[in-house]
């Protein structure tokens, strides 16, 4: 065990992956001064800067995925992904079908994504509900340093598609980048969840398995179901219903795709009332999947979701009024008979 | 022009007539109504790819577009298991879940990208990879003129340079865009273009396979040593227009038949009330006149310009007949095992054959 | 009352919406053949041909509707749009709301989309669920010449972005050039639903609201919810239901956003059985937001969703397997306790 | 250089003087704590978008990228509106909505994306619309030298090209794209990929406003009368780096600070086990080096190129400082409001004004 940071714990990950592999290579926009600790160690030849030709450098990760590498591909943010959405749902989600199943395609391709920390509606998306429609495309955002050294773990030796998601609130790196956290005359320490930014990684790294949630929080009357920077929100609504002698469960998903339906039916079979909450937007994604996957396994319940429901607005009490913030997690929970 | 060193031409040729009467049943399939959807032939481009893969051994990769049969053909990919992964048999290249866009042979490496431009993004991926990984392999991207209009493939251009990759653009200049005249809706010159991007730029004429030989060795050979990525533009004629069953080519074949079932709603909209000037009419009037005269001209100049009768004066009458002979028999014999496999069938869907 | 093919409805549209209004323009590859009617109605300045440069001259839409014109940007196949999805999720969604609401953009994208005539997976997709995530795109996808003509139309005239999806099965033009559909050898009948391919339009053409479903068939036991072929192979698959007893309604969406929650909650509140029907991906999408809306509602409900479940295949009978067919929807229908 | 005909000096200088203010007293803000999240400020080009801007009038449209204050401000877009969006007020130029990366003016018309080369194609749709419905206006986008790697930028120059339309591209030449070198992962010439699209292509120093507006001026008279569009190469220098807080930035201004930070994991990482060879090591520590060396170069030419100093010896030293004192005024005034009506605030979130 070790104590690291959220981002920290990516690169050690990747860092752990890359020594113990030579084919793992990561390239993406400033990646050798973001990572540079990756860069030293491995040299220019693995650690790549690339020209902002997202679509060009996301394909030719699945090129050099199909032809012996492991890229790890970064996009920068989320948001910027659209640009070079096609690599994703005409070619990283199909070519192995198309092969006929011969053709595995190693590649994870990471990005920030997610607010709080006040960027505007193009820099704080989250995009996840979308994307887990592609076939083969595994969706996974970890919210503590334990998960996301252990979802890259996995993303980096699994032979399929990854995108990996590191928030942006929990990360230190993006932090620091994007909401200038250098400033000594910001404090955002009432927005960043402390268990999320900084905590225990076991050493050696374990795998977190693609697909499986984890429970933060047992409950009996309602389940909290969020994944990121929404598993803390979730856990602080939980602490606020508990004062209303609610007692609400916690579900961290950590991939959407695959979801894990058993957790989810799990928890809400046992609280028959749930809180879907979401950072993304609330049609055509994650939200409204839990509740396909709830009554396609036959459990009625109470159900509510807290999502994103237009642009994310720039100023940041809009902005916070526009997120699963935990005002709405609670209010959504006590609304629900 | 004496040959380029190194060419074999009966190799050439035999590539060539190969990928021709593939092809030839592949299309002759399609009239059939055997092969479901789509069909993009490569015939006229069978001097560009057998030029260009006489340079091409072990695991060197390919990236391919929608025309991608042929380049698989001229690698040696099971041509059987390409006609029944075409006519949509489960006993296909890629069990049936392909089809002809999207053929895939991880044991070259090929792959193919019905997206336009992308096989040139996944040809710099994997030369990235052979970089690392295979020193001396290249990877060759096979595209379309009205392709480098796609920002990823101008993208990937940039990236091979800056990263001096092992990749070879070649860019088939048919002229046309589906039923569009290219230059129409392209700014510049396309050669420039490339050079502006810091390429070595190659250019040969499709229908001399021997010249196309020529410019494509001398790129491949400096993408093996490290000295860089290339690009090699060719010219090339499509006598069967984009796909099969392509209405300008069915306007060239029949202008009666189809002016019949485009005339009139033509004929109404031109007198529609409503709209453009009587100038803006007759200058849209002029465009699909201009556009008909372009494809008559580009489109039937087959025999002149074909690469295969061209490729065969470079050898000896008999040699190039019994490459035929030969060729014609192995293909023939492929077509007839992928027919029977399919069975007949009028109609797609969930009766239609396949599974055996 | 006229009677019109699907693809003719849509370009009638059009055309009436050109001939009334100077601003409206369309453009997109191939346009000036494949629309050769308005090409030479309305000439070659409004009517263009584009380079393969999705990006630029879907951006370019959006930039022309914010500067006066009402642009019908046609991308061929909704299997493209993701080389563009930028211009979409980051541009078209975002920036009336970046602008406080003083910016309108009046944009149609018009895309053919859908399957079951056998063109592969990257040609067949419907995407629809995951467009509709984004906020300020409407979504529609019609599933006779009525609706098409009346939906474009609306399209045309509304002040927001819809992207407009014509089913590749039901338009003459698509089955023509994509499927073949001139060869003598090859009859695709069976597929066509032929009261989509052609039918009765109005004249002169009314508006059919954005966001409003349609009753196609009335039933007590059971809801099948779909939209474009899939309303049809609904109407189908209700007939053969009849025939065991199994009295089912049919509602046809239309528009994928907004989504007609009133029509869906109306039908299931009254069948208390419901069967999605997409040809969208069954993850992060439509039919998901589906059970989302009726739990909303706290409508009970046996609830089962008949999507595509994977990459297309290629090969006719996997195709047609992989495709919501009328017998999965029976099947799935019956199976609902 | 003689003065080219058109410019006045006072009101070139007047524009400059007012951008870098606002910028100024936006930086300040944002090192206050007030403006959340990025800011890319615009200092250092405002020799750039004034020598544009002056040819520009009526409602020419604009379309900008994340540097977008200073055009505005040049444009007369209200600047205590820009401020106020800026500092995240619901009275901002677009209710709090947008934030400096979106700033929205239809009014003139302008539009901001953040997303990097999309100011092309938007200023290309813009130019569309203006030739078809107001011939003579045109269509300016502003972008990085880096954004010419996206494929979505080139392809808008195609465009742009192909449809002859009223649209001149701007491209600040800063040399750098947020913490990497640009000519790194560049290949070719930038005005030569420019001109192979068939674009007409002009160089400017952009310390040197007279320069601008004279290759401006040449570009955007054409455009006008409907010769095609322009492309317009600029260098320019950004002292304050990619963004405030720009972390290069911070390690020239105090490398003692951040090597405290960045060193020890950087020599952690170079000493651990397993990984790159010796010399990858040392190559990678020699990449970082010569960032380090080329920014320390870049970023500290501030005085030398400053296109405000070197303005301001094109009019009399009386008439400069009246400019700069009277817009002194008015940007203090409006920073002024601004500052009162959101309040102090040193964090970010639900209670943080705003709402003021
Ligand atoms: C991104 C994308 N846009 C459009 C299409 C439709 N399409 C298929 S082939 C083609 C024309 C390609 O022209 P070119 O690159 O010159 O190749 P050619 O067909 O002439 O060999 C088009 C527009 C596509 N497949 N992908
Ligand atoms: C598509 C996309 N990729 C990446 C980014 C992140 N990003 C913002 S600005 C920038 C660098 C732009 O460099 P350049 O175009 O030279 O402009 P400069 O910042 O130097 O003015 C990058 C990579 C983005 N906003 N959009
Ligand atoms: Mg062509
Ligand atoms: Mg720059």
């Amino acid at each position: 065990m070790t104590i690291m940071k959220y981002g920290q714990a990516v690169d050690f990950a990747v860092a752990e992956a890359m020594a113990e592999d030579d084919r793992v290579v990561t390239w993406g926009e400033d990646v050798k001064l973001i990572h540079r600790d990756l860069l030293v160690r491995f040299g220019p030849e693995r650690v790549r800067d690339t020209p902002i030709s997202e679509s060009a450098f996301l394909y030719a990760g699945i090129g050099a995925a199909m032809t012996g590498l492991r890229p790890v591909v970064e996009i920068m943010l989320i948001d910027f992904l659209p640009v070079a959405w096609s690599g994703i749902v005409n070619a990283a989600s199909k070519f192995r079908d198309f092969s006929g199943g011969r053709w595995e395609i190693p590649l994870v391709v990471r990005a920030g994504c997610g607010g709080w920390y006040t960027d505007g509606g193009q820099h704080e998306q989250a995009l996840w509900g979308q994307l887990a429609a592609y076939p083969n495309i595994n969706v996974v955002c970890p919210s503590t340093p334990a998960d996301a050294a252990g979802l890259m773990l996995t993303a980096v030796e699994t032979d399929e598609v990854v995108v990996f998601l590191e928030h942006q609130l929990l990360s230190e790196q993006w932090i620091d980048f994007l909401a200038g956290g250098s400033r000594p005359t910001v404090d955002l320490d009432h927005l960043i969840p402390a268990d999320g930014a900084q905590g225990e990684v076991p050493l050696p790294l374990e795998q977190v398995p693609l697909g499986r949630a984890a429970v933060r929080r047992e409950g009996s009357d309602v389940a909290l179901i969020s994944l990121g920077v929404g598993a803390h929100r979730c856990m602080e609504a939980a602490q606020v219903l508990g004062g209303s002698g609610i007692d609400a469960s916690v579900l961290d998903l950590r991939s959407v795709s695959p979801l894990d339906r058993d957790a989810v039916v799990d928890q809400v079979r046992k609280t028959r009332r749930v809180v879907v909450v979401d950072e993304d937007y609330v049609q055509g994604g994650l939200s409204g999947e839990i509740a396909a996957v709830l009554l396609e396994a036959d459990v009625a319940a109470a159900y509510a979701r807290v999502a994103v429901e237009g642009t994310i607005p720039f100023a940041p009490h809009l902005e916070y009024a526009a997120l699963p913030n935990v005002e709405r997690i609670v209010a959504a929970a006590a609304g629900l008979e | 022009m004496a040959l380029p060193k190194g060419l074999d031409p009966a190799s050439a040729y035999r590539t060539m007539v190969r990928m021709r009467l593939v092809e030839e049943a592949l299309t002759q399939a399609w009239a059939d109504g055997l092969v479901p959807g789509e069909y993009h032939s490569g015939i006229g481009e069978e001097g560009i790819n057998a030029g260009v893969l006489a340079h091409l051994s072990g695991r060197d990769s390919m990236a391919l577009d929608h025309r991608n049969t042929s380049p698989l053909v001229g690698r040696g990919t099971d041509i059987t298991k390409i006609m029944l992964e075409v006519l949509g048999s489960e006993a296909g290249l890629n069990l049936g879940k392909a089809g002809h866009m999207h053929l895939m042979d991880p044991s070259l490496p090929a792959a193919s990208d019905g997206i336009v431009g992308a096989s040139g993004p996944l040809a710099v991926g994997a030369a990235v990879a052979n970089q690392r990984l295979n020193p001396g392999r290249v990877a060759v991207a096979f595209h379309g003129e009205a392709a480098m209009n796609q920002g990823m493939l101008m993208e990937s251009y940039n990236l091979a340079v800056a990263w001096g990759l092992p990749v070879i653009f070649v860019c088939k200049d048919s002229k046309w865009s589906i039923t569009t005249y290219s230059a129409e809706v392209t700014g510049g010159d396309l050669t420039d273009r490339a050079k502006a991007f810091g390429l070595r730029v190659r250019r040969a004429r499709g229908d001399r396979v021997e010249d196309v030989y020529a410019a494509a060795g001398d790129l491949i050979r400096k993408a093996r040593i490290g000295a860089g990525p290339g690009f090699l533009h060719v010219s090339c004629h499509r006598p069967a227009g984009h796909f099969e069953g392509d209405p300008i080519v069915r306007l060239l074949k029949n202008p009666r038949g189809q002016a019949a079932e485009w005339g009139p709603p033509i004929v109404d909209s031109v007198r529609a009330q409503g709209g453009g000037s009587r100038s803006d009419r007759a200058a849209a009037l002029t465009d699909l006149a201009k556009r008909g005269a372009r494809a008559a001209r580009d489109y039937t100049v087959r025999s002149r310009m074909d690469p295969i009768r061209r490729g065969r004066r470079l050898l000896d009458p008999a040699s190039a007949g019994r490459i035929e002979a030969m060729e014609t028999i192995e293909v023939e014999t492929a077509i007839t095992v992928a027919r029977e496999t399919v069975g007949q069938r009028a109609t797609f869907g969930a009766d239609s054959g396949g599974a055996r």
